[in-house]
């Protein structure tokens, strides 16, 4: 095939379906149901043309497409690899399912700037799609440091003063990141004068020239160049964050803007130092240090959250760190359940997130205390937030589990006990901060005489013994239920089929190319 | 005693001219009074004018115009009967340069003038900051 | 190379010469008329500048012998792939600020468009002519047409600037004397004016004490007009009051055009292995780079005035290129001198947009820029891309000249300066975040939720913008963002020989 | 701020005096100032030029260029005080002065008052009027002619004499300024008026830069008078003489127009209705 | 007898120009400044610098001090220093 969709013009086309969504949205900014149409449309496009790429990918290894070049032995380059279609597949399908349900939240809550908000949205996906294509460094930042800006007036969306500084806050860490990342790159680049990635990783010939303390420095400046990544103390930006609409933080904060930082990580681990490097360095018991140091703490912290979404930050904080220290393990099977991990936890925290979206604009509660009873107004969406609960900690029908599983198996491979208690005891406490939401809403009882205040029009009165079912009361709520039912059906499906999508299949051949076999 | 003395006074040239300049940017910086500037803006110019007329000097030399220069094929023309003409050509322009300078300045005056109705530095300075 | 082949590269001077000296005249009669002649002379200005750079591409440096009289008895121009560079950068520049001064002149200046246009013509004179020149003491004149027209135009802005320009005026005149000064220690010593003479004659000398103090003259008269740290005390002022057109065609040509004067007398009247090796001056130089970069950030942080703000930038920015210059290897003067045309394309914008929300709000504080995202949509955009540039997010240029200052920090081993860059980014994030903020977030303090209402501002909404502003401003930001694509091409083709080969 | 000043200064001073001890020895024949390029000018300036003053050949055709752009400078200037100071718009608020001729009355009119014609019975006096000597008045009126004689022949004379177009377009200009001083400013701009003195300006420089340009047209460099010789019918080097010669004129035209056109402005604060 | 004129005109030079900057009066530090281009023209006439002379008489000594003096008589005389 030749042509805009020849193989080796998906790659651009699948960064420049969000450029074109984003204008088309601004262009229809005065006809909310078009702009909401132009999202959808994208979205679903830009799925398929992901998704299109990974059985290509399988059968002929990674797809290249160089644009330009952008400096001396730099070129704006796409090279879709297997790694980076499980990143781009993970967030282009939840862009689907979070584009439906922002259109249910924003209109039930009346939301200002819809515009900007789903031109901003467009934005940052391209940013992540971009991070995931990407094929060297540059390209990376340059897309990195999009996603950072175009979700600035997400986070900032509500324009309180509380959101502004929130917003200012968010932008200090990432951009302040940045500045990090831009040293590490430029270090790269002189070092070794490229920075392409690689399966074996690049640096290794520098190690030579440059001392081992050169280059420990440079992977910390890396490090604290994927602040996205949010491991502590680099995370504090992520709760403030949670000010946003949840479908940002839904997809943002659980899935696109953090990931993003995992994967960086992993590409960087991977593919610039490589494995032999990372452990001749020493880093990976470094990373994994501080990775476990993350796990204990945020854990901690969640428990004593009331705020339902503040809590599933450092929930998310946690199983970020979970991801880092699966890397830092450096074995193969570690590596691989850090991979997936990036797409399973995708599912179940963005299913938790939506529940508690849900919750917030259906019936207008935020903290955990106040949700007494909510299991019989909200059926659906509790069984929903249940799924996604029991799934971070790693519960066997459902996706955590595989991907735990295989952490757990990486960490007996490389014969790091340490970290495997520290990755048991998170899962332990992940229980612990779960429980009282779930306690509270199947079993508390909502008290008499509340006004649920979400919404705006009609004043609800719910008795405990004659519960409303609330979820269903205006139609404009399906676009809401319908979106977290499918995540939470697929963080369902993703356990008794971890290849849906190839997800499966693409992480093998991730690894296999890292390690030269599972 | 007066080759001695002359020695002095051509030196004193140069004296003379760091000094001058000296006065110049003095009155630049410290004067309050915006005429005053002006006048130590061109102290400074004249300074650095007299500085290059005194690069052109030349000794045993004469001004530079030719002498018998109506049929000037039929003598010889020394360089070294004729004072440097270049640093000449130099400082005309530079004479220009500072009338034209010094215009632009004399209108500006006039305009704070009548904007502020004062030419003084520090009372200028105060009525901006009251704003 | 015959003679007539390169006539083309006096066209870049004469043309705004010629202009400007019936512009008064066709004043008087139809005064519609000056602002085409002003248009179609820079255009004329700007097709010769981009033909003499081609030749330069094609063929190598092309001199150009005034009267026909040979260097040194004669003045040349002399251009070399920097100088062509510069030059499109300054008629291109100039280009955009002529289109986008119509309304302002129209609006402000009645009864004076003609005495405005051809002081605005003998400005990119001047501007041109220390940019082609090659010869040390004409390069004085230049300066002086071009510092003349700007004392004047400047003064015509707002209150204030009366006084800000007479401070520019006097410090200014100080600088240029202090020029020529250096300019008579170096001829007393070698007899010469012309550059390329001098760069022959003077390394006998460089032990001379003489050549020492002519060359730190030099360099401060040059320091005080490129408004390097210390001595950027007038700029500010001058800047900020200055009429929109004007600042936004000044403020982003003078400073640059002085900083091309500092990388020639460096780097070609002087040797790099007397301006480097012997004296350091170049060490020296980086330092104050790295302590503009900071004040400049630090200063244009406190500042409530977007123009303001935009001219402790500018100070910043200096510090780059000069710190680029100071650090005096390859990579980081290619930085530097790709840095020059971005850093001018990224000013302009920036003022394009002070114009702008003046034309419309009547005031350039940061507290004028209140919902211009809603308001001004377009100027908005202009703004973020500008913005953008500053701070050095790819795709812009600025991130590239960025990267190559960068590069050459590291591997000069100049830690202050690269921390010095790095700081500097985020503090320009932080400035921009903050009219970012009053310009998007209007709603503010959960007061108004009520749904997507564009009539808040009942009334308020004047005259649109017109089309002499924006035309320019599309202009610039397609600039900044090819400028950014195609920097490889920008970067081998032309600034890569800029580069002074005894690096 | 004084002591601030006074180092600066005092450095300053302290590097001049630095660089100045070394110094090719005062008024050295051998000095490289005038062994290096001068030579050149002084030995070639009759056969190049055929002009005797080296300074005049040099200005006006080694370093033409120079030279022209010292015009726009002035030029610059006579447009940046115009553009600084006039104001166009008429102030009929203030209060004048008018002579009444025939009774030798001076009548003060107020502001808003009605305002006598201009007529024969009528002059309109400066505010801060003193009567004029009639002596000194006359004598200048007398001396301006002789005055701008002098200054045509300094600029024609500029080949063989010290002198030239600045010098004589200065002197031309003073003369018109000695005239505004000795009657009044408006007897001046009767004479000479702003736009006239503005269209001098813009001339003087035409003429400098046209015929720049015509020798560019006629085929060589920009300023190349020898190209001249082709419309004169002369050799080159009398052409170089009539090019030099053209020039000053220009000069002398354009720095007449530019110091009476700023002497109008400064000495009316752009009203341009009393002078000194 | 040459350097004696030269050193007696360098030396007003200096006065005059101190003066210029220190006098109370703007008109008399217009005039002062008038009376030292005015020296300083002779100088150079003295060191052969016949055209700069010139030119210096009548613009430095002549024009300037009539602009000076106009400027002087649109605003104000009286200086505090």
């Amino acid at each position: 095939m030749t042509g805009m969709f020849g193989i080796e013009y998906r790659p651009l086309s699948a960064v420049l379906l969000p450029i074109i969504v984003a204008f088309l949205i601004l262009l229809s900014n005065k006809r909310p149901n078009l702009r909401e149409s132009w999202t959808l449309l994208g979205s679903v496009l830009l799925f398929l043309t992901v998704s299109s790429m990974s059985p290509i990918v399988l059968a002929e290894g990674p797809i290249q497409w160089t644009w330009f070049n952008l400096l001396p032995n730099i070129d704006f380059a796409f090279n879709v690899d297997a790694f980076g279609l499980v990143f781009a597949t993970t967030s282009s399908s939840l862009w689907i399912l979070v584009s439906l349900y922002s259109i249910g939240y924003m209109r039930s809550l009346k939301e200002h700037a819809q515009t900007r908000y789903y031109f901003c949205f467009a934005l940052a996906l391209l940013g992540a799609i971009g991070i995931a294509l990407s094929s060297n460094l540059v390209t990376m930042f340059v897309f990195y440091e999009i996603l950072t800006l175009s979700t600035y007036p997400l986070v900032a969306h509500e324009e309180s003063p509380e959101a502004i500084s929130a917003g200012h806050k968010y932008l200090a860490y990432l951009l302040g990141g940045g500045v990090f990342f831009l040293i590490g790159i430029l270090m790269t680049y002189l070092l070794v004068g490229t920075t392409d990635f690689n399966a074996h990783g690049i640096l290794s010939p520098a190690l030579g020239p440059a001392s081992k303390l050169t280059l420990q420095v440079v992977f910390f400046c890396f490090l604290l160049g994927f602040a996205k990544a949010a491991w502590m103390p680099v995370h504090s930006w992520l709760p403030s964050a949670m000010i946003a609409p949840t479908p940002v933080s839904a997809l943002l904060h659980a899935v696109a803007v953090v990931k993003a930082g995992v994967f960086g990580v992993i590409r960087i681990v991977c593919y610039i130092y490589g494995i032999d490097l990372m452990q001749e360095l020493g880093l990976g018991l470094a990373l994994a240090s501080i990775a476990a140091f993350t796990i204990v703490v945020a854990n901690l912290y969640a428990i004593g959250q009331d705020n339902l979404k503040r809590m599933l930050a450092y929930s998310t904080i946690n199983q970020l760190s979970f991801i880092l220290i699966a890397v830092a393990l450096l074995s193969p099977m570690a590596v691989a359940g850090a991979m997936l991990h990036i797409t399973f936890h995708g599912f179940m925290k963005i299913t938790l997130f939506l529940c508690a979206g849900a919750i917030t604009a259906i019936s207008g509660k935020k903290a955990i205390s106040e949700f007494k009873g909510l299991g019989r107004a909200m059926p659906i969406t509790m069984t929903a937030f249940l799924i996604g609960a029991f799934g971070m900690f790693g519960a066997p029908p459902l996706a955590g589990f595989i991907s735990k599983w295989h952490v757990v198996l990486g960490a007996v491979q490389s014969g790091q006990l340490v970290f495997l208690t520290i990755i048991l005891i998170g899962s332990i406490l992940d229980v612990v901060y779960f429980c009282p939401v779930i306690i509270n809403t199947f079993f508390g009882k909502m008290p008499e005489t509340e006004t649920l205040k979400g919404d705006l029009e009609e004043k609800v009165e719910v008795y405990s013994e004659k519960v409303e079912r609330l979820e269903t009361k205006r139609p404009i709520y399906y676009f809401m239920i319908i979106p977290l039912a499918i995540t939470a059906v697929f963080s369902i499906i993703f356990c008794i089929l971890p290849n849906t999508f190839s997800i499966y299949d693409l992480v093998q051949m991730a690894v296999k190319d890292i390690f030269g076999g599972m | 005693m007066g080759d001695l003395a002359k020695e002095f006074v051509t030196t004193y040239n140069y004296w003379v001219y760091i000094i001058l300049m000296m006065i110049g940017l003095y009155a630049v910086m410290v004067k309050n009074n915006l005429v005053k500037k002006i006048i130590g803006m061109n102290i400074v110019q004249t300074a650095i004018i007299l500085f290059f007329i005194s690069i052109g000097a030349k000794r045993g030399a004469t001004i530079p115009i030719i002498a018998h220069g109506h049929n000037g094929g039929e003598h010889a023309v020394h360089a070294a009967d004729y004072i440097n003409p270049l640093p000449h050509v130099l400082m005309l322009t530079a004479i220009v340069v500072a009338v034209a300078t010094l215009g632009v300045a004399l209108s500006l005056a006039i305009k704070i003038y009548q904007e502020y109705g004062t030419l003084e530095e520090d009372d200028i300075r105060t009525q901006t900051r009251e704003e | 190379m015959n003679p007539g082949q390169n006539d083309i590269i006096i066209l870049m001077v004469v043309a705004p010469l010629f202009a400007s000296i019936i512009v008064p005249i066709v004043g008087w009669r139809a005064k519609k008329l000056c602002y085409s002649l002003t248009i179609l002379a820079v255009l004329i200005s700007l097709f010769s500048s981009l033909i003499t750079a081609k030749t330069v591409m094609n063929h190598g440096p092309v001199q150009y012998y005034l009267g026909g009289w040979k260097p040194p008895w004669g003045i040349e121009f002399y251009i070399d792939h920097l100088n062509a560079f510069i030059a499109v950068v300054v008629t291109f520049i100039s280009f955009l600020g002529v289109i986008f001064s119509k309304t302002n002149v129209e609006n402000d200046l009645p009864n004076k468009e003609g005495a405005f246009y051809s002081l605005f013509l003998l400005l990119i004179t001047g501007l041109l002519g220390i940019v082609l020149t090659g010869d040390m003491f004409n390069l004085f004149v230049f300066l002086e047409v071009a510092s003349l027209s700007s004392y004047a135009l400047i003064a015509m802005g707002e209150k204030g600037a009366m006084y800000a320009s007479f401070r520019y005026l006097l410090i200014g005149t100080v600088g240029a004397s202090w020029y020529m000064l250096g300019v008579g220690y170096l001829y007393i010593v070698t007899g010469s004016l012309n550059m390329a003479n001098l760069s022959e004659l003077l390394p006998a000398l460089y032990q001379s004490k003489t050549i020492l103090v002519g060359f730190a003259f030099i360099l401060f008269g040059v320091g005080i007009k490129m408004a390097l740290f210390p001595l950027h005390a007038w700029l500010p002022d001058a800047y900020t009051y200055a009429p929109s057109a004007v600042s936004a065609m000044v403020a982003p040509l003078m400073t640059k055009v002085m900083i091309y004067v500092v990388i020639r007398v460096i780097f070609t009247v002087f040797q790099p292995e007397f301006t480097v090796d012997m004296i350091q001056a170049t060490s020296i130089l980086s330092w104050f780079g790295v302590l503009a970069i900071l004040f400049g950030g630090i200063m244009a942080l406190s500042q409530t005035d977007f123009k303001r703000m935009l001219c402790y930038i500018i100070v910043g920015e200096i510090g780059y290129i000069v710190g680029g210059v100071g650090i005096a290897n390859a990579t980081a003067l290619k930085g530097a001198i790709f840095h020059i045309l971005n850093d001018a394309l990224m000013m302009v914008c920036l003022f394009f947009v002070a114009g702008m929300v003046m034309y419309r709000k009547k005031g350039h504080r940061i507290s004028d820029f209140k919902g211009i995202f809603r308001e001004m949509p377009f100027a908005a955009i202009i703004f973020t891309v500008g913005a953008l540039a500053v701070i050095g997010v790819p795709p812009t240029g600025g991130f590239f000249s960025k990267w190559y200052l960068l590069l050459g920090g590291i591997e000069a081993k100049h830690w202050g300066f690269v921390v010095a860059l790095l700081i500097s980014t985020l503090i320009n994030v932080a400035l921009f975040a903050r009219v970012f903020d009053k310009g998007l977030y209007v709603h503010g303090h959960g007061s108004d939720h009520s749904s997507e209402s564009t009539d808040h501002s009942s009334g308020t909404l004047v005259q649109k913008t017109p089309l002499s502003m924006w035309i320019p401003a599309v202009i610039v930001i397609l600039a900044i963002l090819l400028a950014g694509i195609f920097n490889q091409a920008i970067l081998k083709n032309i600034v890569q020989f800029a580069v002074p080969s005894g690096l | 701020m004084k002591a601030f000043a006074l180092i600066i200064v005092i450095l300053c001073a302290g590097l001049l005096i630095y660089g100045t001890s070394d110094f090719p020895p005062w008024s050295d024949p051998e000095s490289p100032a005038s062994t290096h390029v001068s030579p050149y000018y002084i030995e070639h300036t009759i056969e190049d030029t055929s002009v005797p003053n080296i300074v005049t050949s040099v200005l006006a055709d080694y370093r033409g260029f120079d030279t022209m752009f010292e015009t726009i400078v002035i030029f610059t200037a006579g447009i940046a005080c115009f553009f600084l100071l006039r104001v166009t718009k008429r102030e009929d608020h203030e209060s004048r002065l008018y002579h009444h001729l025939v009774t030798g009355v001076t009548l003060r009119i107020k502001e808003g008052g009605k305002l006598p014609d201009e007529s024969e019975e009528f002059r309109r006096v400066d505010t801060e009027w003193v009567p004029y000597s009639l002596i000194i008045k006359i004598t200048c009126r007398l001396i301006v002619p002789f005055i701008m004689l002098f200054a045509l022949y300094v600029i024609a004379h500029g080949h063989h004499s010290p002198g030239g177009g600045f010098q004589g377009g200065v002197i031309i200009g003073a003369a018109m300024i000695l005239f505004a001083i000795s009657n009044d400013l408006r007897a001046a701009i009767l004479r000479l008026s702003e736009k006239m003195a503005t269209f001098f300006c813009s001339a003087g420089v035409f003429i400098y830069a046209g015929t720049g340009l015509l020798c560019l047209l006629l085929g060589l460099n920009f300023l190349d008078y020898g190209a001249l010789a082709k419309i004169l019918f002369t050799d080159p080097v009398t052409a170089r003489s009539h090019g030099i010669l053209a020039v000053e004129i220009g000069v002398g035209i354009a720095v007449m127009g530019v110091v009476v056109s700023i002497y109008y402005n400064l000495s009316s604060a752009g009203k341009h209705d009393e002078g000194l | 007898m040459n350097w004696q004129i030269e050193f007696i005109i360098l030396t007003m030079v200096i006065i005059l120009g101190i003066g210029a900057i220190t006098v109370k009066d703007l008109l008399g530090a217009g005039i002062l400044f008038g009376a030292y281009s005015f020296m300083m023209c002779l100088l150079w006439a003295i060191m052969g610098a016949v055209d700069v002379a010139f030119t210096e008489a009548s613009v430095g000594a002549g024009v300037s001090t009539v602009f000076f003096i106009s400027a002087v008589f649109r605003t104000t005389r009286g200086t505090k220093d």
